[in-house]
């Protein structure tokens, strides 16, 4: 990506039609650090890594609970992500207060991207599962890789598979512990919440050993070796430009076909 | 506010096996300013019975006073002791004599029967239309109040000590929780052979 | 101030006037009781107008946290209301505190705001909020504008006259010389709510059908219904 | 005998001494009272041999009950009851009145008192008080030109129906007749039709309640069956409220002993008046 | 397009010294370089279709759509930026509240067409915003007035069409379309074309389904003048339709 | 941010119920205050064209909601042949009494929330609970500024497999229960539906009878009944609205005599 007069603006148009803003926008997203997301048929997942930015500071919360059904995980500035996020929890509660149900997420979704025009991309799809953020090609392809398996998977091996996904996009030096990882579940019989120490350690002690999720076929050297040596190439994260991605859209129950 | 509750005060009365009990407060005030403490709203009609009279303070004299004149008037003529039925049936009319100007008053009578001893108790509203059940009367300005702690407290066939208490822990309870009744208590056990009147021991503010 | 009424003279007969009065009494009763850990709320389950029963099976009691319940009733619009804004601010608190749930004492402080946000057109409802803060059991009831007070026990709504002497002499062991010692349990509670309700529905024709009752210990919230007379 | 304070007994009608004070009272900004009310179901059918009349039992003074098992079907003549529904005290009084004016006329008629009879003494007397002796009223008989049910209103006017209801329950107790109702029913049909009326209103109606009154009136006989169902009854307490004696404080005692020898000599009375 | 950079181009409330506003042009361009969609106009209904372009594997099938419903009676499909796109929607969909509010009915397609343009081009007179990097076509069928069917480009030009096509293979599809006989065709047959059209002009036919998924709609008199993405049978057999022309095609070729 | 042909996107942070705020409804932006008048202007004024009674019940599979046809103008018996219950969508049907011209107002916006769900076409429709609610709301909001819709509401519906039953009046008071009635259907029609429903839940051919018998003492009692009557019955084979009439018996005002 280079600088050429277009790209100084997001009102301006290339002659080629493309908004360059928005576009290195896109790319400050590949810079924040990687989160995943995915969904069976009843329950949705996100993962994220939460980061400390100094010894002495706490992890930041990368997951955030938007309501019972909603909850967005981030890549990029948290300040900016929260704001989103606050607008979207005073939706939820509107529409709750109003209609006396969730607020459907494709329309929370649809409501958020006509914020604004000059919103670097609004855009938004709808995903079977999805990794975004620093190295997070090396999940999307663990992703694309898995993605028929995931619709009638049970919860534990669902987030094994999201563990495993997102471990790839891991920088070097760190280990996944239960104080950095955050997993974040919702579906049939569970309102959006986190999974307590315990829980997540069970998880990261199932990554490492490498245990297969019961109902799938992968390979799992293949996925372990990913983990290992994929990212030597890539700096760690820094502190990102705007985030313009609003969240992996969480499930659905209409969506599942 | 009504008229009922200028002067304040309370009446109730109850069931008990071969007895009754009726019990009153002892205050007299005007609206919130409380005037004296030994106004009694139960007054002695017969040897066995007794009239209890809750509302206006001036209503209850004269109230009081014109039915022992007829009360006085019957025995005479009759040459017996007047029951209890009797006596209600007196005061229901006269209560509803003035229908269209009433004393603002509600009575409650409890006594026994002055042959077969049987308890009776009755309470009636202002205009006569009388009420006698098998359990208790309540009347006053913590009518309300009363109403709870009676339909709590009181049970069938209560010996005279146990009445008592019933009585007066209703009693006392109920008129705590109302601004003007209380500022002291009497209760009186009518049975065969004897009244028993107690002062209670009650909060005195 | 100058207007029609000082005038009537001029007045001409209109269309028929229709008075509107937003507050409809909507009856029902509340007694909550707070023990040492616990503390157990209950509501009837009748929802009238007048003299009429819209339903037998109407749940005044809201369950806002793990620990804390909110009865409320009165005009059932401005209950319904209330209640529903307090869930999202419930909701609004947990979000802006990192998920934590509210605390009971908390939400005694809020609802008092909240309904003396309305000073000058009052929610017209009697609320009582019990649950327990520290493992210990409240009990807080409010007026309409939004006074708040601490009790061990309340009686509230349209029997609370009825039931509140009860409570002050059962609980409060209050006019007793020598107090007897009965321990106060959950079984005693819920006994004696159970009990206070079946007065009420004998004497207060807006109290009756049946009493939802709440248990709040340290394990969550525990529900019971029991059936009262529907005359 | 006669003096100021205690002038003697005025015999008949009402005495209007207080008027002027209650009006200035009321003028003055206290509220009157309320007087008793039976809020109310009554109502009253004609079947194949009489007449079949049913009441609720609660009296309220606002929200609260004030009688739980009052009687609403007062006596008229052996022949003739009526329900009442208003104030508590004009219906009982009224009534009561009107009883005696009805057995007057049968002692001086010698006959059957004709229910168009009551009917006719009850409006007029109605009709003179403009309403004001609140008292709502369904009447029912048997005479010799048959079963009677008339529906009296208290400013006077009446109606006379085949089914009646009045009190605030009546719409309820009607929509059973209206859509069960027929001529010509059997008395056990009739019985449980008017016991389902008075259970409508009972039930849904906040101003009605406690048990169900029933009376039937024959050709030949009358049945009242007071509290003919108990429709409610009283939960059972969970606790004992029963206190330790001596739990109430006591500043003083004072104990009337009566002579029992006196009570002895009422067994003399009771022979004087045998 | 010689005065390209010379800085003449960066703001739509500027013109070229030849007369031109190389931003609106620009935003063409974004319309252009987007997957093509065509909208026919048949005797008895239209028929909207579009070749989305699949970007990832992970997104769900219906994810990203591009045809859009206006109330229910109104059909739109965006070729472009799609997020412009959406807004527009929502503009429209107020629009259509609005003129529902004050005369109780559906807004005639002519309006909304009007109302739409205007939108578009007061976008292209001022230099704080950008021109919508779209192009959008309406359709609807009526009782009164039968099908009708817009195109609006991002300069607020608009047309009526009985076949229009915009989108990468914009010039491909109009000629394809050229070669139909509109206005014999019904609505339930334009739905075959439709697809054969999408099918034919996307570059790189093979391995069709994963680069991207053809989006059809209609409505017409058999849909009761509800627009109505295409019912799954009608979808299959229009694909069936399209996928064995292709092979038709290709034989033909070879 | 711009904004255009009347058409006004929101603030970006707009809504959020601060406490004791409401929910901004449509139209709901009349300036506060000017509710006295000193010169004895009144806005509220009272339901002008009115319609009586409605009567819903839940069976065991559905619910029929049912009212008659007859829309008065005071004591006038002014419009014969309107219908006061409504099929909403595939889920929900509604029955209204109360004024007429408030229910057609409020009406519209129902429409436009129906429609706006067929625009998403994302599968996700307005279930009665849903719509409950939402009128629960807008009639609390417009009683607390003293310009209620002077509208009874009975919604009922499918709430997924359930069958759902609600009512909402004037004040936004509202509550579900199996059976329920407005106006003086409350006095009439709820003993009779009470007395069947509180045995156990009902089947659609007992509902149906309960209906039935409920419209006709409904229209023998209430001065303002019509015998004809429409009704909507909703289960999970959908919804139909139906045109009945009931059937008079006036044998009885024969034997009648006297008073």
């Amino acid at each position: 990506m280079f600088r050429n007069q277009y790209d100084s603006d997001v009102t301006v148009w290339s002659p080629q039609g493309r908004i360059h803003q928005v576009e290195y926008a896109m790319e400050a997203v590949k810079l924040g650090s990687a989160t995943v997301g995915l969904k069976s048929k009843d329950y949705a997942v996100l993962i994220a890594l939460k980061r400390a930015t100094s010894e002495l500071s706490a992890h930041q919360q990368k997951i955030l609970r938007i309501d019972d059904h909603i909850g967005i995980s981030m890549a990029g500035i948290t300040a900016d992500a929260r704001v989103l996020c606050r607008y979207m929890r005073q939706e939820c509660i509107n529409h709750k207060y109003s209609y006396g149900r969730n607020h459907p997420v494709g329309r929370l979704i649809n409501l958020l991207g006509l914020k604004m025009q000059t919103c670097p991309s609004a855009n938004f799809y709808d995903c079977k599962a999805m990794a975004i953020g620093a190295r997070s090609q090396s999940a999307r392809t663990y992703l694309e890789k898995h993605l028929n398996e995931f619709k009638d998977c049970n919860l534990s091996d669902l987030i094994n598979h999201g563990v495993r996904a997102f471990a790839g996009t891991l920088p070097n030096e760190t280990k996944l512990n239960n104080k950095n990882l955050s997993i974040c579940v919702v579906g049939k019989n569970y309102k959006f919440h986190c999974l307590d120490e315990t829980e997540l350690e069970k998880y990261i002690t199932a990554e490492i050993v490498g245990t297969q999720p019961t109902s799938s076929a992968s390979d799992s050297s293949e996925v372990g070796v990913g983990r290992t040596e994929r990212h030597g190439e890539e700096q760690p994260p820094t502190l990102n430009p705007q985030d313009p991605t609003p969240a992996e859209p969480a499930t659905e129950d209409r969506r599942m076909q | 506010m009504s008229i009922m509750a200028y002067n304040g005060g309370c009446v109730v009365a109850m069931k008990g096996k071969e007895c009754v009990a009726i019990a009153t407060d002892l205050r007299f005030g005007l609206q919130a300013q409380t005037i004296d403490t030994n106004f009694e709203k139960v007054f002695p009609v017969n040897k066995h019975m007794y009239l209890g009279l809750a509302g206006l303070q001036t209503d209850i004299i004269t109230v009081y006073k014109r039915l022992m004149f007829r009360k006085n008037l019957y025995e005479i003529r009759e040459n017996r002791v007047m029951q209890p039925e009797r006596f209600a049936a007196m005061l229901s009319s006269f209560l509803y004599e003035h229908r269209f100007g009433p004393y603002f008053i509600e009575p409650v009578i409890a006594g026994l029967d002055p042959k077969t001893f049987k308890p009776f108790i009755c309470n009636m509203d202002l205009i006569g239309c009388a009420n006698m059940p098998d359990d208790f009367v309540v009347a006053g300005t913590c009518e309300e109040q009363l109403f709870g702690m009676c339909e709590t407290l009181w049970r069938e066939n209560m010996e005279p000590d146990d009445l008592f208490e019933t009585i007066s822990q209703a009693m006392l309870n109920a008129f705590d929780r109302d601004a003007i009744s209380g500022w002291g208590a009497k209760v009186y056990i009518i049975e065969k052979d004897k009244v028993t009147i107690r002062k209670l021991k009650t909060r005195m503010d | 101030m100058l207007g029609i009424n000082q005038f009537p003279e001029y007045q001409v007969p209109g269309a028929v006037q229709h008075q509107f009065n937003p507050y409809e009494n909507n009856g029902g009763s509340i007694v909550a009781i707070a023990g040492d850990n616990f503390a157990v709320i209950g509501a009837d389950t009748r929802l009238s107008a007048g003299y009429n029963i819209f339903t037998r099976n109407h749940s005044k009691l809201f369950q806002l946290t793990s620990s804390a319940v909110l009865a409320s009733c009165g005009n059932w619009c401005d209950s319904d209301t209330l209640t529903s804004i307090l869930q999202t601010r419930v909701r609004q608190y947990s979000d802006t505190h990192e998920n934590k749930e509210i605390s009971l004492n908390a939400i005694a402080q809020l609802l008092s705001t909240m309904m003396y946000g309305r000073r000058f057109f009052p929610y017209y409802v009697s609320n009582i909020l019990a649950g327990i803060y520290e493992g210990k059991g409240y009990v807080y009831s409010y007026d309409p504008i939004g006074h708040c007070e601490r009790h061990t026990y309340r009686a509230g709504g349209s029997s609370s006259a009825l039931l509140q002497p009860i409570l002050d002499n059962q609980i409060g062991l209050k006019n007793m010389e020598e107090k007897p010692t009965i321990p106060l349990t959950v079984d005693r509670a819920v006994k004696l709510v159970t009990d206070t309700f079946i007065s009420a529905a004998e004497r207060d024709i807006y109290t009756g059908d049946g009493v939802k009752i709440s248990i709040i210990t340290e394990n969550g919230v525990e529900e019971r219904q029991i059936p009262l007379r529907k005359d | 005998m006669n003096s100021v304070l205690a002038p003697e007994i005025e015999q008949h009608g009402f005495n209007f001494s207080n008027c002027r004070r209650n009006e200035k009272l009321i003028h003055d900004g206290f509220k009157p009272p309320k007087a008793t009310k039976t809020g109310t179901t009554i109502v009253g059918i004609i079947y194949k041999h009489g007449v079949i009349l049913g009441a609720d039992t609660r009296a309220t003074s606002g929200n609260i009950v004030s009688d739980k098992n009052c009687e609403k079907i007062h006596f008229l003549a052996k022949n003739m009851y009526c329900c009442g529904a208003g104030t508590a005290a004009d219906t009982e009084m009224t009534t009561k009145m009107i009883a005696s004016q009805l057995e007057l006329h049968r002692l001086n008629t010698n006959r059957v008192v004709p229910v168009p009879c009551a009917s006719t003494l009850l409006k007029q007397y109605l009709f003179r008080y403009q309403g004001h002796v609140s008292a709502a009223l369904v009447l029912g008989g048997v005479d010799n030109q048959g079963p009677h049910i008339y529906c009296i209103y208290p400013h006077g006017s009446t109606d006379k129906l085949p089914y009646a209801t009045m009190g605030s329950g009546s719409l309820a107790a009607m929509s059973v007749f209206e859509s069960r109702w027929k001529p010509d029913m059997e008395e056990e049909e009739g019985k449980k039709l008017v016991r389902d009326a008075i259970a409508a209103g009972i039930f849904n109606d906040l101003g009605s309640g406690s048990n169900v009154d029933l009376c039937i009136i024959r050709k030949d006989s009358t049945q009242y069956l007071r509290n003919y169902e108990l429709a409610n009854e009283k939960g059972v307490r969970n606790l004992d409220y029963t206190y330790k004696r001596g739990t109430t404080g006591v500043l003083s005692v004072k104990k009337i002993a009566f002579d029992v020898v006196e009570e002895s000599t009422s067994g003399i009375e009771k022979m004087d008046t045998n | 397009m010689s005065s390209i950079g010379t800085g003449y181009d960066l703001s739509a409330s500027q013109f070229s010294p030849d007369g031109r506003v190389f931003q609106v042009e620009y935003a063409m361009k974004a319309a252009e370089i987007s997957g093509t969609a065509i909208g026919l106009r048949g005797k008895d209904g239209c028929i909207l279709a579009v070749e989305k372009v699949i970007t990832s594997k992970l997104h769900e099938p219906d994810s990203g759509r591009r045809i859009f419903t206006i109330e229910n009676s109104i059909g739109m499909v965006i070729c472009g930026l799609i997020t412009d796109g959406r807004a527009i929607v929502n503009y429209a969909l107020k629009e259509a509240q609005n003129y529902r509010r004050e005369y109780g009915q559906t807004i005639p397609l002519k309006i909304l067409n009007e109302r739409l343009s205007s939108l578009f081009h007061a976008y292209t007179l001022y230099s704080a915003v950008r021109p919508y990097g779209i192009c959008i076509i309406l359709t609807t069928w009526t009782e009164q007035n039968g099908a009708e069917m817009y195109c609006i480009e991002p300069s607020g030009v608009s047309f009526g069409y009985y076949g229009c096509a915009t989108g990468k293979a914009k010039q491909a599809a109009k000629t394809e379309i050229e070669k139909l006989k509109l206005n014999t065709l019904t609505a339930r047959e334009l739905l075959n074309e439709g697809a054969k059209i999408i099918y034919r002009v996307n570059e790189d036919s093979s391995d069709s389904d994963t680069k991207f998924k053809l989006e059809l709609s209609w409505v017409g008199k058999d849909t009761n003048g509800i627009h109505q993405i295409c019912p799954v049978n009608l979808y299959e057999e229009a694909k069936a339709a399209a996928t064995a022309a292709m092979e038709q095609g290709d034989s033909d070729v070879e | 941010m711009m904004s255009n042909n009347g058409v006004n996107f929101a603030p970006f942070w707009h809504n959020g119920p601060a406490p004791g705020s409401f929910y901004n409804f449509p139209q709901n932006n009349i300036k506060s205050n000017s509710a006295i008048d000193e010169y004895g202007f009144q806005r509220n004024g009272g339901p002008i064209t009115t319609g009586t009674s409605i009567v819903g019940v839940k069976y065991d599979k559905g619910v029929i909601i049912a009212g008659d046809k007859l829309v008065s103008y005071g004591n006038l018996a002014r419009y014969h042949n309107v219908d006061r219950v409504f099929k909403i969508n595939e889920n929900i049907i509604l029955g209204m009494s109360g004024d007429y011209a408030d229910f057609q107002f409020i009406k519209q916006y129902i429409d436009e929330i129906i429609l706006s769900d067929f625009s998403a076409d994302d599968r996700i429709v307005l279930k009665p609970k849903d719509l409950y609610t939402w009128l629960t709301r807008v009639l609390y909001n417009r009683r607390s500024r003293f310009n209620p819709l002077w509208l009874d509401m009975v919604v009922g519906g499918m709430q997924g497999e359930e069958p759902f039953l609600g009512h909402i009046n004037i004040r936004g008071r509202s509550y579900t229960n199996d059976v329920i009635s407005t106006g003086y259907g409350t006095h009439l029609a709820l003993p009779l539906l009470r007395e069947y429903s509180e045995k156990g839940p009902l089947n659609e051919e007992t509902a149906q009878q309960l209906i039935q018998k409920s419209m006709e003492v409904l229209f023998y009692r209430d001065c303002r009944g019509y015998p004809k009557y429409s009704q909507a019955n909703i289960n999970a084979n959908g919804v139909t609205v139906s045109d009945h009439e009931v059937k008079q018996n006036w044998d009885l005002a024969l034997s009648i005599k006297g008073y």
